[in-house]
């Protein structure tokens, strides 16, 4: 049995993309019928209330959306959208105004009463706005309680597990979801549908998005025949926490600011190592990091848990515990001594630079169906910058919202169900309760270590290949591996199931596109092509799925502001 | 030390009863790692909520050992006593099912309170100077980064007793936007808390203050409430 | 509890507070001092002040003390609504008859 | 409260100081409030029923009497105390001394009490 809904807009996700739609179509038409329907509850899931660092906005005195621009491109190496890179410089400044105006965020002030702009990694102006190191926390908190103060539908704990289409297969009519606190599946039928459930690299050994990302949407995007550009770029942020493989804690971050003010990395013979591979040490780029600590490791000089070090001590203990008190006491959580002692580090998967192929109004190849936030693909090309996550989901969530209204206005309507396709689906979902239980958890256990050992921070095509063998091998065993039908209400091991799949589906095309990618740039890095190839003749590549095949493919990144080689920084500006 | 822990958890519902599993005492272990090991090796049919796994999300709270607690961040060596730990669903809440509650009512009342706040500029203007130091700032400072878990709300018994009380989360938020200078609705709000249920159910158990993992402290927020409550109702603004 | 309610209760028990400070000041001292009964009487008889002083002791009281029940009885019974507002006006009244024939006797007799 | 869970979790806090001040507080207030209506009651029957001073003199020697007037001055002390500290906690700006603060007035309440138990005696 099938519960029957519907609803104008369905939005999946309820992060920064998310809420932000709501919010933004609500105020674009307060008749629409609006449903948010997330994994986890009503904002408090998801990785936009994991921020720490905070907002980049170009809205301080001496910057300019053009240097915010340029670092984005820079940063990217080249590869972003450039019309997507602007909107996002340019209509973050109205977004941090929105937050701070009409959503009611907080943000840090300067003495003067201005707001304060922060340092962050490679960026040429301090121009992160932010609360404190738990500005995620602001910025949801505030945007959930503006969704719960309107007649806005909450669909929680409610899981997306396909993408329906109608019966030309052109168009999305609904989506298929698992309510999961009962158990029981429900279509919901809409006119438009926004997938913001936020990308989230969850498949690798160390990670540090929040548990329940598993690429879901990614996944159905694929299985729905959406293109995915530049699936190859994961960023990997340096200081993840090491406390074991049996804590959930592992992987969760520890503050850049720690290198940033003169932490030290040591491996395991206590000896910093830094300066071997980049002359500015611990203060060098996140990608330079994490790659030179994943050598560092590859190299057999770990902890006895397989780390590395950071050291903070010969700041002063009391310093250090006074300037990072969260983070002292998070490690104290883990059993370490941040302040005074040594702190087991590894460099973790944070964030998915790839996504779904849109337009910059947000809207796909596919009619109704829309992508914002970490799920979409091509703001950041092959890296992003600290601060421009954020930014992107809220500036790009409200832009899906304003879009989504305007086609209905002009006509968008319901469409009927592939009423096939829906039970396809149901029965895919189903599948694993047809088998024998068995082992799940060293399912993934390794996935998580193929992905870290082959299609990780450091590359190259025997390994990739490996990879993809291995991976079609887990496939298989997943397919063979049920899940007891005793009781399927909140059923996380079936949940655990699902997420697998999804992860499985997903890291088959990171390691497609990181065959393509012949060369190394930003987050990814070949050791058997180290360079970073002609900026000028720059492609993106693009997977997707036909006939249950992959389709691996590259275009040509279009320069359609700047070229490489230019800068829209006048003569001064540039200089400095 | 024996090298395991003798776990005793909330199965069912409203209805339900406390089961008892062994997990191995592993490094680095927390509460929320602890009923990890129990659905993914003992009972994969037991159900509990957490998403960040660090502190932020507030999904995971429940009741160790008698009291409210943010699961992914208590160790368990700080929790365990005689080699045993008791773990079921936060209280004052209904049971979705196993150590998950249901968490509308909490906020519902968040709203009830006047949690949101009311704009009173729009995106098109300059966003407001506020000065730091000012002492109105340094309230809101101190009581904002609330991660809605509703550890504070399990433990307090005004709440327990009071259903209709709207508890210490919703008025430490509501505290929040009393001393934001940008928000446009106090009049409503301070309405809002003052009523049946308000700031005035409370009576100063300062369980919340204890509780709160952030270190936040909803006593005093609501005893400035009832301070500005009642500085309105003197000036007229409030009937 | 209301605001209302609220600030009476708390009115009332902060005027209280030196009453009842004198209350058992004068307690403590005459049992300090070995004073008898018969001497305490002896002085409040026809005495107007203490009249005045544990009359405004027993209004401030029954105010203070029905509010106080009232508040007990919503956490810690069923009752709801009208039941509470009669308990509280009930016991408010017992409170300052009997406290005013108390007085009566102590005062007066 | 239906669709609460029956069982109360949470009892942990029942153990904590300022917790038990404030059931202290609650509890001393209820049980004047009981005792006060019955100790006017019997103030002012006494007074009128022996008519002559002495009958009730020698009614207030009675060792239970007495006792139980101890016991209510004792209620009062230490629902006084209690009171002060509620009124200071929601009155005062909020300041972390607050657990010395209820401490003390929690331990004045007893020695006070004491004193005068023995003193009564
Ligand atoms: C620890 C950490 C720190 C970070 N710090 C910064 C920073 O300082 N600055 C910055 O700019 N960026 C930062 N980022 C990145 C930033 O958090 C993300 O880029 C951004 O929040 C993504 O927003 P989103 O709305 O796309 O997705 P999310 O906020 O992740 O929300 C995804 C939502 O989708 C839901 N969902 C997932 N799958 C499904 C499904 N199958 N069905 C229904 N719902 C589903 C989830 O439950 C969730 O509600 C950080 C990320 C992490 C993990
Ligand atoms: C100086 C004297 C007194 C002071 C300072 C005082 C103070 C207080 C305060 C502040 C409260 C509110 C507690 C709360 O809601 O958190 C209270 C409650 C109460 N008081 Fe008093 N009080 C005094 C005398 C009395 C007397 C004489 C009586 C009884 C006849 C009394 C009976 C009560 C009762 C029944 C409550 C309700 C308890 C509760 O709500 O928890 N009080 N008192
Ligand atoms: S005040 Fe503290 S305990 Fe209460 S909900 Fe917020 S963070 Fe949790
Ligand atoms: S525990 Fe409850 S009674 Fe008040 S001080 Fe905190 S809200
Ligand atoms: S899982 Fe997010 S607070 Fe514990």
């Amino acid at each position: 049995m099938i519960e029957d809904r519907q609803t104008d807009i369905l939005i999946l996700g309820s992060g920064g993309a998310g809420l932000f739609a709501a919010l933004h179509v609500h105020q674009a038409n307060a008749g629409l019928d609006i449903t948010v329907a997330s994994k986890g509850l009503l904002g408090k899931s998801g990785c936009t209330r994991m921020v720490q660092g905070g907002y980049n906005v170009a809205l301080h005195k001496g910057d300019s959306v053009e240097r915010h621009f340029m670092d984005t491109i820079e940063g990217g190496k080249w590869l972003p959208n450039q019309q997507l890179a602007w909107t996002l410089v340019t209509k973050a400044i109205e977004r941090v105004q929105e937050l701070e105006n009409e959503i009611g965020c907080f943000f840090d002030r300067l003495p003067d009463g201005t707001l304060h702009g922060k340092a962050f990694a490679g960026q040429t102006f301090d121009r992160t706005v932010h609360k404190g190191d738990l500005t995620g926390i602001e910025i949801i908190n505030r945007l959930m309680e503006q969704v719960w103060a309107r007649p806005i539908k909450r669909l929680e704990e409610y899981r997306a597990l396909a993408l329906i289409p109608d019966a030309t297969g052109k168009a999305v009519a609904g989506v298929l979801f698992l309510d999961m606190r009962s158990g029981q599946f429900c279509y919901v039928a809409a006119k438009a549908v926004l997938l913001a459930t936020g990308g989230g690299p969850t498949m690798y050994r160390y990670h540090t998005p929040s548990g329940d990302k598993s690429v879901d949407g990614l996944a159905m995007a694929l299985r729905f025949g959406l293109p995915l550009r530049d699936m190859e770029m994961v960023q990997f942020h340096p200081t993840g926490v090491l406390a074991g493989r049996n804590t959930r804690m592992t992987g969760t971050i520890i503050e850049e600011g720690l290198r940033g003010v003169g932490g030290y990395l040591l491996n395991g013979a206590k000896e910093r190592f830094m300066f071997a591979y980049d002359e500015r040490g611990e203060r060098a780029t996140r990608d330079i990091v994490s790659r030179s600590m994943f050598a560092e490791m590859r190299a057999g000089r770990t902890t006895p848990q397989g780390g590395l070090y950071i050291s903070m001590g010969h700041l002063g203990p009391e310093n250090v515990r006074r300037q990072f008190k969260g983070m002292v006491e998070r490690c104290a959580d883990c059993g370490f001594d941040l302040a005074g002692g040594l702190v087991e580090v590894v460099p973790t998967a944070h964030y998915l630079m790839g996504g779904v192929v849109c337009n910059v109004d947000t809207s796909t190849e596919v009619a109704g169906l829309y992508v914002a936030g970490e799920d979409a693909g091509g703001v950041h090309g092959a890296n992003r910058l600290g601060g421009n996550g954020v930014a992107n989901s809220t500036v790009f969530g409200g832009i899906a919202g304003e879009t989504m209204s305007t086609d209905i206005a002009k006509g968008l309507d319901r469409r009927s169900k592939d009423a096939q396709a829906l039970a396809a689906e149901v029965a895919r979902a189903e599948m694993p309760f047809a088998r024998k239980a068995g082992d799940l958890n060293g399912l993934r256990e390794r996935l998580l270590d193929l992905m870290w050992e082959d299609v990780g921070i450091i590359r190259d095509e025997p390994g990739l290949n490996r990879a993809l063998d291995a991976l079609a091998q887990l496939e298989d065993e997943l397919l063979a591996t049920g899940v007891a039908d005793s009781n399927r209400a909140f059923n996380l091991t079936w949940s655990d199931w699902l997420n697998l799949r999804s992860q499985i589906d997903i890291s088959k095309v990171f390691a497609h596109a990181a065959l393509k990618r012949e060369n190394s740039r930003g987050a990814h890095f070949r050791s058997d092509f180290p360079d970073p190839g002609d900026l000028a003749t720059s492609r993106f590549t693009i997977v997707r799925q036909r006939d249950r095949r992959l389709e691996v493919s590259d275009a040509p990144v279009e320069f359609t502001i700047v070229k490489p080689g230019q800068t829209l920084l006048k003569g001064q500006e540039a200089a400095e | 030390m024996s090298d395991v822990i003798a776990v005793s958890i909330w199965r069912g519902r409203g209805e339900g009863r406390y089961v008892d599993y062994e997990v191995p005492r592993l490094d680095s272990q927390t509460v929320l790692d602890v009923v990890t090991y129990v659905q993914r090796h003992l009972d994969p049919t037991l159900s509990y909520r957490f998403a960040c796994r660090v502190g932020v999300c507030g999904s995971c709270a429940m009741t160790v050992n008698g009291r409210p607690r943010w699961t992914c961040r208590t160790h368990v060596e700080k929790v365990v006593a005689d080699g045993r730990v008791e773990i079921g669903p936060l209280a004052n809440l209904p049971v979705v099912k196993d150590l998950a509650t249901d968490m509308t009512r909490f906020f519902e009342k968040w709203q009830q309170a006047k949690g949101a706040f009311t704009p009173s500029k729009t995106r098109h203007d300059k966003v407001a100077h506020i000065m730091p130091a000012s002492p109105a700032r340094v309230e809101v400072d101190k009581a904002i980064e609330c991660i809605n878990c509703g550890v504070c709300y399990a433990a307090c018994d005004s709440v327990r007793w009071n259903p209709d009380y709207l508890g210490p989360a919703a008025l430490n938020r509501a505290w929040t936007l009393v001393n934001d200078e940008r928000d446009a609705g106090n009049k409503a709000r301070l309405a809002a808390v003052a009523a049946a249920g308000g700031c005035h159910s409370c009576h100063t158990h300062q369980s919340c203050e204890q509780h709160c993992p952030q270190a936040i402290n909803p006593t005093a927020s609501i005893a400035g409430l009832k301070q500005r409550t009642l500085g309105a109702y003197w000036s007229g603004a409030l009937t | 509890m209301t605001l209302r309610l609220y600030l009476l209760q708390r009115l009332t028990a902060a005027l209280m507070v030196p009453l009842i400070v004198g209350h058992l000041a004068t307690i403590i001292y005459a049992t300090h001092h070995g004073v008898s009964a018969a001497e305490i009487l002896g002085r409040t008889r026809g005495s107007l002040g203490w009249a005045l002083f544990y009359g405004l002791f027993v209004l401030l009281a029954a105010m203070h003390a029905s509010i106080g029940v009232r508040s007990v009885a919503a956490d810690w019974t069923s009752l709801r609504g009208r039941p509470l507002t009669i308990l509280m006006w009930g016991f408010g009244v017992l409170l300052l008859l009997l406290g005013a024939r108390a007085i009566y006797a102590v005062v007066a007799s | 409260m239906s669709g609460l869970n029956q069982r109360l979790h949470t009892a942990g806090h029942r153990r904590d100081l300022f917790w038990v001040a404030a059931i202290v507080h609650r509890v001393s207030g209820i049980l004047l409030a009981c005792f006060l209506p019955i100790h006017f009651l019997v103030l002012g029957l006494a007074i009128e029923r022996t008519a002559a001073l002495d009958g009730f003199l020698k009614w207030t020697e009675l060792p239970a009497v007495k006792i139980a007037e101890a016991g209510l001055v004792f209620l009062l002390a230490v629902h006084l105390l209690g009171g002060i500290r509620v009124l200071l906690i929601e009155n005062l700006t909020w300041r972390p001394s607050q657990k010395r603060l209820a401490t003390a007035a929690i331990g004045t309440a007893g020695v006070v009490a004491l004193l005068f138990f023995l003193r009564a005696l």
